[in-house]
Protein backbone atom coordinates (compact mmCIF):
# COMPACT_ATOMS: atom_id res chain seq x y z
CA UNK A 1 0.00 0.00 0.00
CA UNK A 2 1.10 3.73 -0.49
CA UNK A 3 0.10 6.89 0.38
CA UNK A 4 1.01 9.96 -0.50
CA UNK A 5 0.80 13.76 -0.78
CA UNK A 6 2.74 15.74 -3.13
CA UNK A 7 3.12 18.95 -5.05
CA UNK A 8 4.37 17.30 -7.97
CA UNK A 9 2.17 15.89 -10.80
CA UNK A 10 2.34 12.53 -10.98
CA UNK A 11 2.36 9.82 -14.00
CA UNK A 12 -0.39 7.21 -14.72
CA UNK A 13 2.44 4.42 -16.04
CA UNK A 14 4.37 5.14 -13.26
CA UNK A 15 1.63 4.44 -9.95
CA UNK A 16 -0.17 1.38 -11.95
CA UNK A 17 3.18 -0.18 -12.29
CA UNK A 18 3.82 0.69 -8.84
CA UNK A 19 0.69 -0.95 -7.79
CA UNK A 20 0.52 -3.76 -9.29
CA UNK A 21 4.32 -4.97 -8.49
CA UNK A 22 3.56 -6.72 -5.11
CA UNK A 23 3.57 -10.40 -3.93
CA UNK A 24 0.04 -11.02 -4.68
CA UNK A 25 0.26 -9.51 -8.19
CA UNK A 26 -0.75 -13.03 -9.33
CA UNK A 27 -3.97 -13.13 -7.93
CA UNK A 28 -4.48 -9.72 -9.10
CA UNK A 29 -7.40 -10.62 -11.91
CA UNK A 30 -8.66 -6.52 -12.13
CA UNK A 31 -7.08 -3.14 -11.27
CA UNK A 32 -9.00 0.21 -11.00
CA UNK A 33 -8.03 3.59 -11.28
CA UNK A 34 -9.96 6.73 -10.33
CA UNK A 35 -8.10 10.09 -11.40
CA UNK A 36 -9.53 13.15 -10.31
CA UNK A 37 -8.96 16.19 -12.58
CA UNK A 38 -9.53 20.02 -12.19
CA UNK A 39 -12.39 21.01 -14.02
CA UNK A 40 -12.75 24.85 -15.59
CA UNK A 41 -15.81 25.67 -14.01
CA UNK A 42 -18.31 25.87 -10.65
CA UNK A 43 -21.47 26.24 -9.44
CA UNK A 44 -20.37 29.82 -10.18
CA UNK A 45 -19.04 29.75 -13.77
CA UNK A 46 -15.65 29.51 -14.96
CA UNK A 47 -12.68 29.30 -12.90
CA UNK A 48 -9.05 29.17 -13.37
CA UNK A 49 -7.45 26.59 -11.26
CA UNK A 50 -7.89 25.68 -7.58
CA UNK A 51 -5.38 26.01 -4.89
CA UNK A 52 -5.02 22.83 -2.37
CA UNK A 53 -4.18 22.79 1.41
CA UNK A 54 -3.19 20.07 4.10
CA UNK A 55 -1.73 19.44 7.65
CA UNK A 56 1.16 17.36 6.69
CA UNK A 57 1.06 14.10 8.76
CA UNK A 58 -2.07 14.09 9.88
CA UNK A 59 -3.13 14.14 5.93
CA UNK A 60 -0.82 10.95 5.14
CA UNK A 61 -1.87 9.29 8.40
CA UNK A 62 -5.22 9.43 7.39
CA UNK A 63 -4.99 8.49 3.62
CA UNK A 64 -2.84 5.36 5.21
CA UNK A 65 -5.36 4.57 7.49
CA UNK A 66 -8.10 4.98 4.50
CA UNK A 67 -6.14 2.23 2.55
CA UNK A 68 -6.00 -0.09 5.36
CA UNK A 69 -9.69 0.00 5.98
CA UNK A 70 -10.90 -0.48 2.50
CA UNK A 71 -8.13 -3.39 2.09
CA UNK A 72 -9.71 -5.32 4.80
CA UNK A 73 -13.33 -4.59 3.67
CA UNK A 74 -13.62 -5.18 0.18
CA UNK A 75 -10.31 -7.90 0.15
CA UNK A 76 -8.03 -5.99 -2.17
CA UNK A 77 -4.72 -7.25 -2.90
CA UNK A 78 -2.94 -3.87 -3.00
CA UNK A 79 -4.03 -0.60 -3.13
CA UNK A 80 -2.64 3.19 -3.04
CA UNK A 81 -3.82 7.01 -3.11
CA UNK A 82 -1.19 9.89 -4.39
CA UNK A 83 -3.08 13.59 -3.57
CA UNK A 84 -1.77 16.90 -5.06
CA UNK A 85 -1.19 19.72 -3.21
CA UNK A 86 -0.42 24.03 -3.68
CA UNK A 87 -1.59 25.84 -6.97
CA UNK A 88 -2.95 23.61 -9.70
CA UNK A 89 -4.40 24.66 -13.10
CA UNK A 90 -7.75 23.34 -14.86
CA UNK A 91 -7.25 20.13 -15.77
CA UNK A 92 -4.80 18.90 -13.87
CA UNK A 93 -4.27 16.04 -11.98
CA UNK A 94 -4.89 16.41 -8.62
CA UNK A 95 -5.69 12.65 -7.03
CA UNK A 96 -5.14 8.99 -8.15
CA UNK A 97 -6.88 5.86 -6.18
CA UNK A 98 -6.14 2.77 -7.06
CA UNK A 99 -6.93 -0.78 -5.95
CA UNK A 100 -6.09 -4.58 -7.11
CA UNK A 101 -8.46 -7.63 -6.96
CA UNK A 102 -9.07 -10.75 -7.27
CA UNK A 103 -12.37 -9.57 -8.61
CA UNK A 104 -13.80 -6.90 -10.54
CA UNK A 105 -16.55 -6.09 -8.24
CA UNK A 106 -14.32 -5.70 -4.87
CA UNK A 107 -12.03 -3.14 -7.24
CA UNK A 108 -14.42 -1.20 -8.26
CA UNK A 109 -16.68 -0.79 -4.76
CA UNK A 110 -13.26 -0.03 -3.00
CA UNK A 111 -12.34 2.48 -4.58
CA UNK A 112 -15.50 4.21 -5.38
CA UNK A 113 -15.67 4.13 -1.71
CA UNK A 114 -12.18 5.19 -1.17
CA UNK A 115 -13.12 8.75 -3.28
CA UNK A 116 -16.34 9.08 -0.85
CA UNK A 117 -14.57 8.89 2.33
CA UNK A 118 -11.66 10.80 1.50
CA UNK A 119 -13.98 13.64 0.25
CA UNK A 120 -15.47 13.74 3.26
CA UNK A 121 -12.58 12.69 6.09
CA UNK A 122 -9.08 13.73 4.90
CA UNK A 123 -8.00 16.72 6.19
CA UNK A 124 -7.31 18.76 2.65
CA UNK A 125 -8.86 21.97 1.86
CA UNK A 126 -9.65 23.72 -1.25
CA UNK A 127 -10.24 27.11 -2.68
CA UNK A 128 -10.64 27.93 -6.05
CA UNK A 129 -9.36 30.73 -8.47
CA UNK A 130 -11.29 33.39 -10.73
CA UNK A 131 -9.25 35.85 -11.89
CA UNK A 132 -7.23 37.19 -9.16
CA UNK A 133 -9.99 35.99 -6.67
CA UNK A 134 -10.05 33.55 -4.45
CA UNK A 135 -13.14 30.98 -2.30
CA UNK A 136 -12.86 28.83 -0.25
CA UNK A 137 -14.66 25.83 -1.38
CA UNK A 138 -17.76 25.09 1.35
CA UNK A 139 -17.97 22.07 2.24
CA UNK A 140 -21.21 19.94 0.97
CA UNK A 141 -21.83 17.67 4.18
CA UNK A 142 -23.68 19.11 7.24
CA UNK A 143 -21.72 17.01 9.98
CA UNK A 144 -18.34 16.75 9.25
CA UNK A 145 -17.22 16.04 12.46
CA UNK A 146 -19.27 12.84 12.12
CA UNK A 147 -17.66 12.12 9.08
CA UNK A 148 -14.39 12.43 10.81
CA UNK A 149 -14.95 10.06 13.53
CA UNK A 150 -13.66 7.28 11.62
CA UNK A 151 -10.42 8.79 12.56
CA UNK A 152 -10.95 9.02 16.03
CA UNK A 153 -12.28 5.45 16.40
CA UNK A 154 -9.70 3.57 14.72
CA UNK A 155 -6.99 4.97 16.43
CA UNK A 156 -8.45 3.46 19.36
CA UNK A 157 -8.57 0.03 18.42
CA UNK B 1 1.19 23.99 23.56
CA UNK B 2 1.99 24.62 19.66
CA UNK B 3 -1.52 25.28 17.86
CA UNK B 4 -1.99 25.09 14.16
CA UNK B 5 -4.61 26.63 12.15
CA UNK B 6 -5.78 25.99 8.71
CA UNK B 7 -7.64 26.79 5.38
CA UNK B 8 -10.01 30.19 5.95
CA UNK B 9 -8.92 30.02 9.98
CA UNK B 10 -5.34 30.59 9.17
CA UNK B 11 -6.30 33.33 5.87
CA UNK B 12 -8.84 34.95 8.37
CA UNK B 13 -6.49 34.92 11.88
CA UNK B 14 -2.90 35.70 9.85
CA UNK B 15 -1.72 33.08 11.77
CA UNK B 16 -0.12 29.62 10.64
CA UNK B 17 1.07 28.31 13.84
CA UNK B 18 1.38 29.99 17.15
CA UNK B 19 3.17 28.77 20.83
CA UNK B 20 0.79 29.32 23.80
CA UNK B 21 0.72 28.80 27.38
CA UNK B 22 -2.10 26.39 28.96
CA UNK B 23 -3.30 25.57 32.44
CA UNK B 24 -3.39 22.41 33.70
CA UNK B 25 -6.61 20.44 32.97
CA UNK B 26 -7.39 22.59 29.71
CA UNK B 27 -9.39 21.49 27.16
CA UNK B 28 -9.49 22.15 23.48
CA UNK B 29 -12.49 24.02 24.32
CA UNK B 30 -10.47 26.22 26.74
CA UNK B 31 -8.15 26.95 23.98
CA UNK B 32 -10.30 27.74 21.46
CA UNK B 33 -12.31 30.12 23.83
CA UNK B 34 -8.58 31.55 24.89
CA UNK B 35 -7.56 32.24 21.27
CA UNK B 36 -10.78 33.59 20.15
CA UNK B 37 -9.96 36.29 22.95
CA UNK B 38 -7.21 37.44 21.07
CA UNK B 39 -9.25 39.45 18.38
CA UNK B 40 -12.54 40.15 16.39
CA UNK B 41 -10.85 38.12 13.65
CA UNK B 42 -9.79 35.45 16.00
CA UNK B 43 -13.54 35.64 17.06
CA UNK B 44 -14.70 35.41 13.50
CA UNK B 45 -12.51 32.38 12.47
CA UNK B 46 -13.61 30.03 15.39
CA UNK B 47 -17.06 30.97 15.81
CA UNK B 48 -18.50 28.08 14.15
CA UNK B 49 -17.77 25.01 11.91
CA UNK B 50 -14.72 24.12 12.96
CA UNK B 51 -13.11 21.11 13.95
CA UNK B 52 -10.00 20.21 16.08
CA UNK B 53 -6.99 18.10 16.34
CA UNK B 54 -5.01 16.76 19.06
CA UNK B 55 -1.53 15.28 17.88
CA UNK B 56 -2.93 14.80 14.60
CA UNK B 57 -6.35 12.62 15.79
CA UNK B 58 -9.75 14.44 15.59
CA UNK B 59 -11.48 14.80 19.00
CA UNK B 60 -13.92 17.02 20.43
CA UNK B 61 -14.16 19.90 22.41
CA UNK B 62 -14.06 18.12 26.11
CA UNK B 63 -10.65 16.67 25.29
CA UNK B 64 -7.77 17.33 27.96
CA UNK B 65 -4.59 18.82 26.88
CA UNK B 66 -1.08 19.94 28.53
CA UNK B 67 1.27 21.96 27.26
CA UNK B 68 3.49 18.65 24.99
CA UNK B 69 0.39 18.57 22.65
CA UNK B 70 -0.04 19.70 19.54
CA UNK B 71 -3.64 20.96 18.51
CA UNK B 72 -5.16 22.25 15.69
CA UNK B 73 -7.89 23.99 14.43
CA UNK B 74 -9.61 23.57 11.01
CA UNK B 75 -12.69 23.82 8.85
CA UNK B 76 -14.51 20.90 7.23
CA UNK B 77 -12.80 19.20 4.75
CA UNK B 78 -13.50 19.64 0.60
CA UNK B 79 -10.31 17.87 -1.19
CA UNK B 80 -10.61 15.12 -3.35
CA UNK C 1 -14.75 7.36 -28.02
CA UNK C 2 -12.11 4.46 -29.30
CA UNK C 3 -12.52 0.61 -29.53
CA UNK C 4 -9.81 -1.45 -30.59
CA UNK C 5 -8.57 -5.23 -30.70
CA UNK C 6 -5.13 -6.04 -30.94
CA UNK C 7 -2.94 -8.95 -29.93
CA UNK C 8 -0.14 -6.39 -28.93
CA UNK C 9 -0.16 -4.93 -25.16
CA UNK C 10 -0.88 -1.64 -24.01
CA UNK C 11 0.39 1.32 -22.51
CA UNK C 12 -1.40 2.67 -19.20
CA UNK C 13 0.10 6.22 -20.16
CA UNK C 14 -0.48 6.26 -24.07
CA UNK C 15 -5.17 4.47 -23.35
CA UNK C 16 -5.35 7.72 -20.59
CA UNK C 17 -3.68 10.41 -22.57
CA UNK C 18 -5.58 9.69 -25.68
CA UNK C 19 -8.72 9.12 -23.33
CA UNK C 20 -8.27 12.61 -22.11
CA UNK C 21 -7.21 13.81 -25.17
CA UNK C 22 -10.73 15.20 -26.38
CA UNK C 23 -12.90 18.25 -26.68
CA UNK C 24 -14.98 18.20 -23.75
CA UNK C 25 -11.64 17.41 -21.56
CA UNK C 26 -11.72 20.42 -19.34
CA UNK C 27 -15.11 18.83 -18.19
CA UNK C 28 -14.16 15.93 -17.40
CA UNK C 29 -13.64 16.22 -13.27
CA UNK C 30 -13.40 12.13 -13.27
CA UNK C 31 -11.14 9.32 -15.20
CA UNK C 32 -11.85 5.76 -14.16
CA UNK C 33 -10.06 3.18 -15.61
CA UNK C 34 -10.63 -0.83 -15.47
CA UNK C 35 -7.50 -2.70 -16.26
CA UNK C 36 -8.70 -6.88 -16.69
CA UNK C 37 -5.65 -9.42 -15.80
CA UNK C 38 -4.94 -13.21 -16.34
CA UNK C 39 -4.92 -14.69 -12.74
CA UNK C 40 -2.72 -17.39 -12.58
CA UNK C 41 -5.19 -19.81 -11.04
CA UNK C 42 -9.14 -20.37 -11.84
CA UNK C 43 -11.35 -22.85 -9.87
CA UNK C 44 -9.73 -25.74 -10.89
CA UNK C 45 -5.92 -25.14 -9.80
CA UNK C 46 -3.28 -23.56 -11.33
CA UNK C 47 -3.05 -22.25 -14.75
CA UNK C 48 -0.84 -21.34 -17.59
CA UNK C 49 -1.96 -18.65 -19.01
CA UNK C 50 -5.33 -17.93 -21.51
CA UNK C 51 -6.00 -17.80 -25.13
CA UNK C 52 -8.78 -15.59 -26.64
CA UNK C 53 -10.38 -16.23 -30.00
CA UNK C 54 -12.49 -13.05 -31.34
CA UNK C 55 -14.73 -12.70 -34.47
CA UNK C 56 -13.04 -10.01 -36.28
CA UNK C 57 -15.30 -7.06 -37.85
CA UNK C 58 -18.24 -7.82 -35.51
CA UNK C 59 -16.23 -7.95 -32.24
CA UNK C 60 -14.65 -4.65 -33.18
CA UNK C 61 -18.72 -3.18 -33.93
CA UNK C 62 -19.88 -4.88 -30.53
CA UNK C 63 -17.39 -3.54 -28.38
CA UNK C 64 -18.21 -0.03 -30.25
CA UNK C 65 -21.74 -0.02 -29.55
CA UNK C 66 -21.11 -0.69 -26.49
CA UNK C 67 -19.50 2.55 -25.48
CA UNK C 68 -22.10 4.45 -27.46
CA UNK C 69 -24.78 2.96 -25.20
CA UNK C 70 -22.60 3.52 -21.69
CA UNK C 71 -21.98 7.05 -23.16
CA UNK C 72 -25.53 7.92 -23.64
CA UNK C 73 -26.49 6.33 -20.60
CA UNK C 74 -23.93 7.94 -17.77
CA UNK C 75 -22.93 11.29 -19.47
CA UNK C 76 -19.61 10.48 -20.16
CA UNK C 77 -17.57 12.92 -22.01
CA UNK C 78 -15.64 10.26 -23.10
CA UNK C 79 -14.90 6.19 -23.23
CA UNK C 80 -12.42 3.63 -24.50
CA UNK C 81 -11.99 0.17 -24.65
CA UNK C 82 -9.14 -1.94 -25.98
CA UNK C 83 -8.88 -6.15 -25.55
CA UNK C 84 -6.12 -8.11 -26.70
CA UNK C 85 -6.67 -11.86 -28.35
CA UNK C 86 -4.23 -14.26 -28.66
CA UNK C 87 -1.95 -16.60 -26.37
CA UNK C 88 -1.78 -14.46 -23.41
CA UNK C 89 0.56 -15.61 -19.87
CA UNK C 90 -0.27 -15.25 -16.47
CA UNK C 91 -0.63 -11.67 -15.11
CA UNK C 92 -0.66 -9.97 -18.92
CA UNK C 93 -3.03 -7.55 -18.96
CA UNK C 94 -5.86 -8.66 -21.33
CA UNK C 95 -8.63 -5.78 -21.56
CA UNK C 96 -8.72 -2.36 -20.96
CA UNK C 97 -11.63 0.05 -20.43
CA UNK C 98 -11.78 3.82 -19.73
CA UNK C 99 -14.60 6.48 -18.84
CA UNK C 100 -14.42 10.45 -18.05
CA UNK C 101 -17.47 11.88 -16.84
CA UNK C 102 -18.26 15.14 -14.72
CA UNK C 103 -18.79 13.46 -11.77
CA UNK C 104 -17.13 10.53 -10.55
CA UNK C 105 -20.21 8.41 -9.67
CA UNK C 106 -21.16 8.65 -13.68
CA UNK C 107 -17.66 7.46 -14.61
CA UNK C 108 -17.44 4.50 -11.59
CA UNK C 109 -20.60 3.32 -12.76
CA UNK C 110 -19.95 3.28 -16.77
CA UNK C 111 -16.94 1.68 -16.69
CA UNK C 112 -18.30 -0.82 -14.45
CA UNK C 113 -21.55 -1.45 -16.69
CA UNK C 114 -19.20 -1.51 -19.53
CA UNK C 115 -17.37 -4.47 -18.18
CA UNK C 116 -20.61 -6.30 -16.88
CA UNK C 117 -22.06 -6.19 -20.41
CA UNK C 118 -18.55 -6.92 -22.15
CA UNK C 119 -18.56 -10.19 -20.71
CA UNK C 120 -21.40 -11.69 -21.45
CA UNK C 121 -22.35 -9.58 -24.92
CA UNK C 122 -18.85 -9.50 -26.58
CA UNK C 123 -18.29 -12.03 -29.13
CA UNK C 124 -14.84 -13.49 -27.55
CA UNK C 125 -13.76 -16.96 -26.18
CA UNK C 126 -11.51 -17.56 -23.44
CA UNK C 127 -9.58 -20.83 -23.18
CA UNK C 128 -7.46 -21.95 -20.46
CA UNK C 129 -3.87 -23.39 -21.07
CA UNK C 130 -2.41 -25.72 -17.92
CA UNK C 131 0.64 -26.95 -18.95
CA UNK C 132 0.07 -28.71 -23.03
CA UNK C 133 -3.67 -28.99 -21.86
CA UNK C 134 -6.28 -26.36 -23.38
CA UNK C 135 -10.02 -25.70 -21.38
CA UNK C 136 -12.96 -23.50 -23.17
CA UNK C 137 -13.90 -21.88 -20.48
CA UNK C 138 -17.95 -22.45 -19.80
CA UNK C 139 -20.31 -19.38 -20.12
CA UNK C 140 -21.77 -18.29 -16.49
CA UNK C 141 -25.01 -17.23 -18.23
CA UNK C 142 -27.78 -19.21 -18.45
CA UNK C 143 -29.81 -16.81 -21.28
CA UNK C 144 -26.60 -15.78 -23.38
CA UNK C 145 -28.99 -15.44 -26.11
CA UNK C 146 -30.96 -13.35 -24.27
CA UNK C 147 -27.87 -11.26 -22.54
CA UNK C 148 -26.63 -10.69 -26.18
CA UNK C 149 -29.85 -9.52 -27.70
CA UNK C 150 -29.05 -5.89 -27.20
CA UNK C 151 -26.78 -6.23 -30.23
CA UNK C 152 -29.36 -7.20 -32.18
CA UNK C 153 -31.99 -4.67 -30.98
CA UNK C 154 -29.59 -1.65 -31.43
CA UNK C 155 -28.59 -2.19 -34.42
CA UNK C 156 -32.75 -1.39 -35.86
CA UNK C 157 -32.92 1.42 -33.67
CA UNK D 1 -22.50 -18.51 -48.48
CA UNK D 2 -19.68 -18.10 -46.43
CA UNK D 3 -19.73 -19.88 -43.20
CA UNK D 4 -17.61 -18.64 -40.09
CA UNK D 5 -17.42 -20.71 -36.99
CA UNK D 6 -15.45 -20.03 -33.99
CA UNK D 7 -14.03 -21.39 -30.35
CA UNK D 8 -15.10 -25.01 -29.20
CA UNK D 9 -16.85 -25.37 -32.97
CA UNK D 10 -14.28 -24.30 -34.91
CA UNK D 11 -11.86 -26.83 -33.50
CA UNK D 12 -14.06 -29.92 -33.02
CA UNK D 13 -15.40 -29.41 -36.69
CA UNK D 14 -11.64 -28.19 -37.48
CA UNK D 15 -13.07 -26.10 -40.02
CA UNK D 16 -12.67 -22.47 -39.47
CA UNK D 17 -15.02 -21.64 -42.42
CA UNK D 18 -16.85 -23.27 -45.43
CA UNK D 19 -18.58 -22.17 -48.80
CA UNK D 20 -22.28 -23.30 -49.02
CA UNK D 21 -24.95 -23.12 -51.56
CA UNK D 22 -27.86 -22.44 -49.63
CA UNK D 23 -31.56 -22.71 -51.19
CA UNK D 24 -33.77 -19.91 -51.80
CA UNK D 25 -35.61 -19.24 -48.78
CA UNK D 26 -33.30 -21.19 -46.24
CA UNK D 27 -33.30 -20.24 -42.67
CA UNK D 28 -30.37 -19.86 -40.46
CA UNK D 29 -32.15 -23.53 -38.71
CA UNK D 30 -31.59 -24.94 -41.79
CA UNK D 31 -28.15 -24.51 -42.34
CA UNK D 32 -27.48 -25.18 -39.00
CA UNK D 33 -29.02 -28.59 -40.11
CA UNK D 34 -26.83 -28.91 -43.29
CA UNK D 35 -23.93 -28.54 -41.33
CA UNK D 36 -25.22 -30.92 -38.48
CA UNK D 37 -25.64 -33.83 -41.28
CA UNK D 38 -21.88 -33.64 -42.41
CA UNK D 39 -21.13 -35.95 -39.80
CA UNK D 40 -20.45 -36.60 -35.84
CA UNK D 41 -18.20 -33.96 -35.01
CA UNK D 42 -20.58 -31.20 -36.95
CA UNK D 43 -23.83 -32.79 -35.23
CA UNK D 44 -21.51 -32.55 -31.70
CA UNK D 45 -20.40 -28.72 -32.16
CA UNK D 46 -23.95 -27.46 -33.01
CA UNK D 47 -26.66 -29.20 -31.78
CA UNK D 48 -26.80 -27.34 -28.23
CA UNK D 49 -25.70 -24.18 -27.13
CA UNK D 50 -24.80 -22.27 -30.16
CA UNK D 51 -25.51 -18.78 -31.08
CA UNK D 52 -25.56 -17.25 -34.45
CA UNK D 53 -25.20 -14.33 -36.24
CA UNK D 54 -26.10 -13.01 -39.95
CA UNK D 55 -23.67 -10.41 -41.42
CA UNK D 56 -21.91 -9.75 -38.34
CA UNK D 57 -25.12 -8.95 -36.56
CA UNK D 58 -26.96 -11.56 -34.05
CA UNK D 59 -29.99 -13.20 -34.82
CA UNK D 60 -32.26 -15.93 -34.06
CA UNK D 61 -32.66 -19.31 -36.49
CA UNK D 62 -35.94 -17.86 -38.01
CA UNK D 63 -33.89 -15.84 -39.67
CA UNK D 64 -33.99 -16.04 -43.91
CA UNK D 65 -30.50 -15.95 -45.54
CA UNK D 66 -29.25 -15.79 -48.82
CA UNK D 67 -26.11 -16.80 -51.14
CA UNK D 68 -24.70 -12.75 -50.18
CA UNK D 69 -24.41 -13.60 -46.60
CA UNK D 70 -22.19 -14.36 -43.93
CA UNK D 71 -23.29 -16.57 -41.39
CA UNK D 72 -21.61 -17.28 -38.00
CA UNK D 73 -22.05 -20.18 -34.81
CA UNK D 74 -20.38 -19.59 -32.32
CA UNK D 75 -20.79 -20.41 -28.15
CA UNK D 76 -21.76 -18.27 -25.57
CA UNK D 77 -19.00 -15.51 -24.91
CA UNK D 78 -16.59 -15.84 -22.59
CA UNK D 79 -14.44 -12.45 -22.95
CA UNK D 80 -13.30 -9.76 -20.67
Amino acid sequence: MFARVSEADFSQQALYDELCEHNQASQSGAVVTFTGRVRDYNAGGAIDGIELEYYPGMTESALQQLLEQATARFKLTNAGIVHRVGRLPNQAQIVWVGTCAAHRQDAFSAASYIMDMLKQSVPIWKKEWAGDTSTWVAAKGTDSEAAMRWLTDDKDK
Amino acid sequence: MKVKLFAQIREVTGTESLEMAVPDDATIEGVRQALMAKGPQWQQALSANVLCACNQTLCDGNMVVSEQDEVAFFPPVTGG
